[in-house]
């Protein structure tokens, strides 16, 4: 395909300055319009279920700590190798206590494959963007330091908005074979189940009936979906 | 891709050159050796109307498995990818360098655009291209030492590189002029 | 007075008149850290010598020391401006290399961010194209339009800019109704616009003057330098790797790929704006047929390679140290090599992988068409002044993370 | 200073000090000052990598970094503050210092991202791992690259901390 | 007594006209913001308000840099060349009847002198920084003011000639009180070539070669800082004003208005000042930059040809009548 240029000017556009005079029209009906800015320490982005920002070891209501095993997958699947564990066995039934989980937050690329391969659920990301620091130290979370951040989270509106299901934990339109762990959290009850997107103008119909497997799989995410 | 028939031309046209043949994945592979590897190149682009050098990059070979113990491996390898835009076919030679003659010709006089790639070589792998016209270090400083993408050289590099050094030590000393510091000093 | 002017560069014999200017690394108008060495006569160019190497981050040799997995997740930092586009191509690569199925529906989803990347990055492009040329106005219009796609791309995967949104072997979520719908609310207002931008600058005597004649590449010189993308097709070359080798599922979209024939910086923005007409006709085409089905392949490796079957994880404990050692099971991959090319919005974007069989891959080979289009600068600069040196480097859109690695 | 060191010589440097009395007027004139310089920071139109595209989406429309009475300068000499955004490479290091040399007191930096920060995913051979190796880094701002708002947040934790110096005209005037 | 009214009246239009110059770029960043859908400054005080004042504030207390290698007297001494020659010229400007510090006869002429001296002072800034930036920023504003001072004296020849004086009041006076007796009217080519001259005399958008932020890092003043640099910027913003003032006065009918108001006279002449500005920063917002030597050929390829057949028109015109 050749690409098309707009017709040449003609003399009398030259001389009256016809398309600077559009660009001007332009920008003077845009003073008049409405901004789009977000006023940002006032007004919040949209952020997302899902969304990669401040680390945190989700609090086990029942034993009051952090739910994680000391699998060390997370560690292994860190890209970045910014997750240490320290842990012990128990001499009584061999299974492993968690001595301190560091997750260094400057050196984390926030690829979210930590929370994916976690077969508890302990570790997760939230909404949480703004923790500028300006000393070093204090970006360096321990274990103490994540489940307070998982504290401040379940305090914070995005948390009560949509009683947090991590997408990451559970991918949207992931067979149940594939997630790490088949005993994830069971969706809520009162959560309406979307159907898979599917395009209006297929070609092949027919395979839908064989697809209708995977169209109960996920859940939705808050009110946001369900109009 | 089908079979080109380019590859039985290249064994017809150069048999001394032409090491081995082979198709993986429905791509084409020549393994050559280096020595008239503008000739072989000029062939491809002149006779099989090869105008397009996706790729030219350098692989160093000793950690090889498949190449261990073969001898028509040597030490370096300088990999073409050549492709023709009319007649759709693709073909990858693998010319081989060795160790002790690390040393190419160019072929900036075909591609001028290889220019780069070939900088690239040998900033990385040490290869040298002969009549290249002005084969410098690329991504690296030119007071490097060594090159990165041999295997031989670890993933955090061998020693600080003599600039970072430098200016470790002058922001060491520019530290009074700090603020922060001076008000250190004097608390 | 003149006894204080020391200039840092010698002067060779027969350059005395020559006027040695240094733009960059620190330079509004170099996109990043590129550096250009200009001998200039006057305002017009007589060399011009780019310098690259101030982003190289040895992105080859630590691709040998990660997982395939991981590797994904540098892709993202390549070019930064499409980094979906980079993960698809990415994933198509090792696909071919492992031999992975990938599901028809993740290769609807792949096409979609694809050309979501493409209008992103296009548009990115445009924004700081007028802005070297002086337009500022156009440069928040377009992040305007960007912001919503990012959005979308927020919502998709959580992360705005460095995605990671593919999986060896699918993607890594699926989309809901709410993200189709905003995407279907951009993809209709797009084209409107698109149009609003062009009212700024598409016509403005100005802006025809500042990008036609300037930066003229013939045909056959432009695949000499090894120009690709719209920088190529400005020329008139049709090259367009989504029809010459069709990935993800490029086969079932209808499309055309716009070429100039002047092969000058007007001819390569017409390109790139009908180019993202084109790629807002694709998302419309991804969202009416988008086909039900999983989104990931039955024999995707796991995201902790090497996956099967079997892994073997062995954990060094010395109980006092605690340090984690992870020791590789050396699973057999296939043992080869493959070069697989993707459209990105840049150009062609292709990795050649070495396997030796370990999860890990002997040699990554990134080729990026930033880095060619770099070094074609020096061509097409010569003789041009020095204002249009910025709406070349503007105009062949490269972005050093991907050029310098 | 007119809180803090009531009673005794404030020293600001070797062999310049201030009279007690004359923290009335000193105090003033340091929140004065203090406030000037957090309304009006101007940081050097400077990106390296991936977070410099973000750093151009915070000055854009939906955000506009202009509201803070940021604009971006491009020559070194005219700003106040150094956003690193992006991978710091050991090649382009040397360049970064000149870049922070040429701009005048009083100076901040913000490290923007991780590989900025820490050096990141980058661990390799020629990226330097964290940007305080040679330079004073007042702020740091995780994510990769963070989101437009998060680096505003950064720039709203640099106004809060140049809202606490005390007396760093006195060195200059 | 006599001198210190004067000096009163001095102090009260520099005054005025600092204030004037800070909250210019207020309006510039908040207009401009608007026109690109953002707000601009809105949080250093009510809406921004302070925003110049902090601006100032922190500019003042900025470390001064004087380079090394700069010829450090020519570097001190530009800015204030640049400032001073700028703010004399005010004195010229009738705001209103009997509104001028020094009603002189040869007013638009003493303009011209001093605008041209003001570029000596960008010339000197960007020679005695000894950088390759500021020096190519200086040639490029040396050769623009050349060029662009010719077409901008002989697009107003035209003006002279119909109002026979070079006193700006009388000039004003010439128009008078109605609209159709302005020189936009009678003189729309000059007015054209005027106000495409006077973009390029103040180096505003898209004629801004000097400080073209994407070729020249900042142009002339890349080396200078704090105050200096301060000073550099308010000189442009005066420059605006001064011409800006004169476009007022020579096409525009000055302080004459559709109705006088009684207590504050120059309010129409401010109003049309602010309307010229408002040109100024409207323009920049939509147009793109011309390069060097585009710059140039519209300076002597179409502007002063187009001048001098105005000023041979007029001639002719006014023989007719005659």
């Amino acid at each position: 395909m050749k690409i098309q240029y707009k017709p040449k000017r003609d003399l009398l556009e030259t001389i009256i300055h016809l398309e600077i005079l559009q660009g001007l029209a332009l920008t003077l009906k845009k003073l008049f319009s409405k901004p789009i800015t977000r006023e940002y320490p006032g007004e919040m982005p949209p952020v997302y279920p899902g969304f990669r920002g401040q680390h945190a070891l989700v609090r086990d209501p029942v034993s009051g700590t952090s739910k994680c095993i000391a699998c060390l997958r997370c560690s292994q699947a860190c890209p970045a190798r910014c997750i240490r564990v320290k842990y012990h066995i128990d001499e009584s039934n061999g299974s492993r206590i968690v001595d301190n989980y560091e997750i260094e937050a400057l050196r984390c690329v926030y690829c979210g494959y930590c929370v994916e391969v976690c077969p508890v659920n302990a570790v997760t990301m939230t909404d949480i963007f703004e923790y500028s620091s300006t000393d070093r130290q204090s970006l360096h979370f321990d274990k103490e330091r994540l489940l307070e951040n998982w504290d401040h989270f379940t305090k914070s509106d995005s948390y009560e908005r949509q009683s947090y299901v991590n997408p990451l934990w559970r991918p949207r339109g992931f067979p149940k074979s594939r997630l790490t762990a088949s005993s994830r959290e069971s969706v809520p009850k009162n959560r309406k189940i979307e159907k898979q997107f599917t395009g209006t103008k297929l070609g092949i119909k027919k395979n839908n009936k064989e697809a209708g497997g995977y169209n109960n799989l996920y859940p939705t995410h808050g009110e946001k979906n369900a109009h | 891709m089908e079979s080109t028939g380019i590859i039985p031309r290249l064994e017809v046209s150069y048999p001394d050159d032409v090491l081995h043949s082979y198709q993986y994945c429905g791509q084409d592979v020549v393994l050559t050796r280096k020595k008239h590897i503008l000739d072989i190149c000029s062939f491809i682009r002149d006779q099989c109307a090869m105008n397009h050098l996706m790729f030219l990059c350098a692989v160093d070979n000793s950690r090889r498995k498949e190449a261990i113990g073969k001898n028509e491996y040597e030490r370096f390898e300088v990999v073409y990818q050549f492709y023709s835009m009319t007649t759709k076919h693709s073909i990858r030679i693998r010319a081989q360098v060795p160790d002790d003659d690390c040393s190419i010709e160019s072929i900036t006089s075909l591609w001028p655009g290889a220019d780069c790639l070939e900088r690239e070589c040998f900033d990385l792998m040490g290869i040298h291209f002969s009549s290249h016209p002005d084969l410098r270090r690329i991504l690296m400083p030119e007071d490097w030492k060594g090159h990165p993408l041999r295997k031989e050289y670890p993933l955090r590099g061998i020693g600080e590189w003599a600039g970072y050094e430098t200016l470790k030590e002058k922001s060491l000393e520019l530290r009074t002029f700090d603020y922060r510091s001076s008000q250190k000093g004097n608390e | 007075m003149s006894r204080k002017i020391s200039f840092n560069c010698p002067v060779q014999a027969g350059d005395e008149d020559r006027y040695r200017i240094q733009m960059g690394p620190q330079h509004p108008a170099t996109h990043g850290v590129l550096r250009v060495d200009l001998d200039l006569d006057g305002e017009i160019i007589r060399k011009c010598n780019p310098h690259v190497g101030y982003l190289h981050r040895g992105f080859e040799k630590l691709a040998e020391h990660r997982t395939y997995v991981q590797n994904l997740v540098l892709t993202d930092r390549l070019d930064y401006m499409a980094a979906m586009a980079n993960n698809v191509g990415y994933c198509e690569a090792v696909e071919k290399l492992l031999a992975i199925e990938v599901p028809q529906r993740s290769r609807y989803l792949r096409t979609m961010v694809c050309e979501m990347a493409r209008l992103a990055s296009h548009l990115l492009w445009l924004a700081t194209h007028a802005l070297d040329i002086g337009a500022m106005t156009v440069f928040l219009y377009c992040f305007r339009e960007r912001e919503e796609l990012l959005e979308i791309f927020a919502e998709l995967c959580g992360s705005r800019l460095t995605n990671t949104y593919t999986r060896l072997g699918g993607v890594r979520q699926d989309v809901t109704h709410s993200i189709m719908m905003k995407l279907e609310k951009f993809v209709d207002s797009f084209p409107s616009n698109l149009e609003e931008y062009e009212t700024l600058i598409d016509t403005n005597r100005i802006w025809l003057k500042r990008t036609i004649d300037v930066g003229t590449v013939g045909a056959d010189e432009a695949v000499g330098l090894c120009l690709t993308g719209a920088s190529l097709r400005g020329s008139g070359v049709d090259y367009d790797i989504r029809k010459h080798f069709p990935y993800a599922a490029y086969d079932f979209m209808d499309f055309e790929v716009p070429l100039g024939e002047t092969g000058d910086t007007y001819a390569r923005y017409r390109c790139r704006i009908e180019e993202m007409l084109q790629s807002n006709s694709i998302l419309r085409q991804c969202i009416e047929r988008m086909p039900p089905g999983p989104i990931i392949g039955d024999d995707a490796p796991d995201l902790i390679m090497p996956n099967k079957p079997g892994r073997k994880v062995e954990v060094d404990v010395p109980a006092q140290q605690s340090l984690i050692k992870l020791v590789e099971d050396r699973e057999t991959f296939m043992e080869g090599d493959v070069y697989v090319a993707t459209e990105v919005p840049k150009g062609e974007l292709g990795f050649y992988f070495v396997s030796d069989g370990n999860g890990t891959p002997y040699r990554m080979h990134i080729r990026s068409p930033s880095f060619l289009h770099i070094s074609a600068l020096k061509t097409m600069a010569k003789g041009s002044m020095l204002a249009d040196l910025i709406a070349i480097i503007g105009t062949l859109d490269v972005v050093l993370g991907e050029c310098d690695r | 200073m007119g809180q803090l060191n009531e009673n005794d010589l404030v020293k600001i440097k070797d062999g310049v000090s201030f009279i007690p009395g004359a923290s009335a007027l000193v105090g003033p004139l340091n929140r004065i000052i203090n406030w000037g310089r957090a309304g009006s920071i101007w940081p050097v139109t400077f990106g390296l990598a991936c977070c410099a595209i973000e750093m151009m989406v915070a000055g854009s429309s939906t955000n506009d970094l202009d509201r803070f009475g940021i604009i971006f300068r491009a020559s070194p000499r005219q700003a106040d503050c150094l956003i690193l955004a992006g991978t710091i490479t050991k090649k382009m290091a040397p360049v970064i210092r000149r870049v922070y040399d040429q701009m005048p007191e009083p100076r901040y930096v913000l490290a923007m991202g991780s590989c900025a920060c820490s050096g990141g995913l980058f661990d390799t051979y020629a990226v330097v791992q964290g940007g305080d190796n040679f330079l004073p880094v007042d702020v740091y701002i995780p994510g990769c690259p963070p989101r437009p708002e998060a680096l505003i947040e950064g720039l709203i934790t640099l106004q809060k901390k140049i809202n606490q110096e005390q007396g760093r005209w006195s060195q200059l005037v | 007594m006599q001198i210190l009214i004067l000096l009163i009246q001095i102090a009260i239009l520099v005054a005025v006209v600092l204030l004037h110059v800070a909250y210019a770029t207020y309006f510039e960043r908040k207009i401009i913001g608007h026109m690109q859908v953002r707000m601009g400054p809105m949080l250093v005080g009510w809406h921004g308000l302070l925003q110049p004042i902090a601006d100032g504030i922190k500019s003042f207390f900025k470390e001064d840099i004087i380079p090394d290698q700069a010829d450090k007297s020519l570097f001190l001494a530009a800015p204030i060349i640049c400032l001073a020659a700028m703010m004399v010229s005010l004195s010229v400007l009738p705001f209103a009847k009997g509104w001028a510090l020094a009603d002189i006869n040869v007013g638009l002429l003493f303009i011209f002198a001093m605008s041209s001296l003001a570029s000596y002072g960008i010339i000197l800034a960007g020679w005695a920084s000894n950088s390759k930036y500021t020096l190519l920023g200086g040639i490029r504003s040396m050769a623009q003011v050349i060029s662009y001072e010719i077409a901008i004296g002989l697009s107003l020849v035209g003006v002279m000639m119909l109002s026979g004086t070079l006193n700006l009041s009388q000039i004003v006076e010439a128009q008078g009180n109605s609209f159709f007796g302005m020189f936009i009217i009678s003189q729309p080519v000059a007015f054209f070539v005027f106000f495409i001259a006077m973009l390029a005399e103040t180096n505003r958008v898209p004629f801004d070669l000097p400080e073209a932020e994407t070729e020249l890092v900042s142009g002339y003043i890349t080396e200078y800082s704090g105050m200096r640099y301060a000073m550099f910027f308010m000189a442009e913003y005066i420059g605006m004003f001064v011409m800006a003032s004169i476009g007022v006065v020579c096409f525009l009918g000055g302080w004459y208005g559709p109705f006088a108001v009684p207590l504050f006279p120059p309010i129409w002449f401010i109003l049309k000042v602010y309307f010229i500005m408002f040109l100024f920063i409207w323009i920049r917002a939509t147009l793109p930059r011309y390069r060097y030597d585009q710059l140039m050929a519209i300076g002597w390829k179409l502007l002063i040809p187009l001048s001098l057949g105005n000023i041979f028109i007029t001639g002719l015109a006014m023989t007719l009548a005659q």
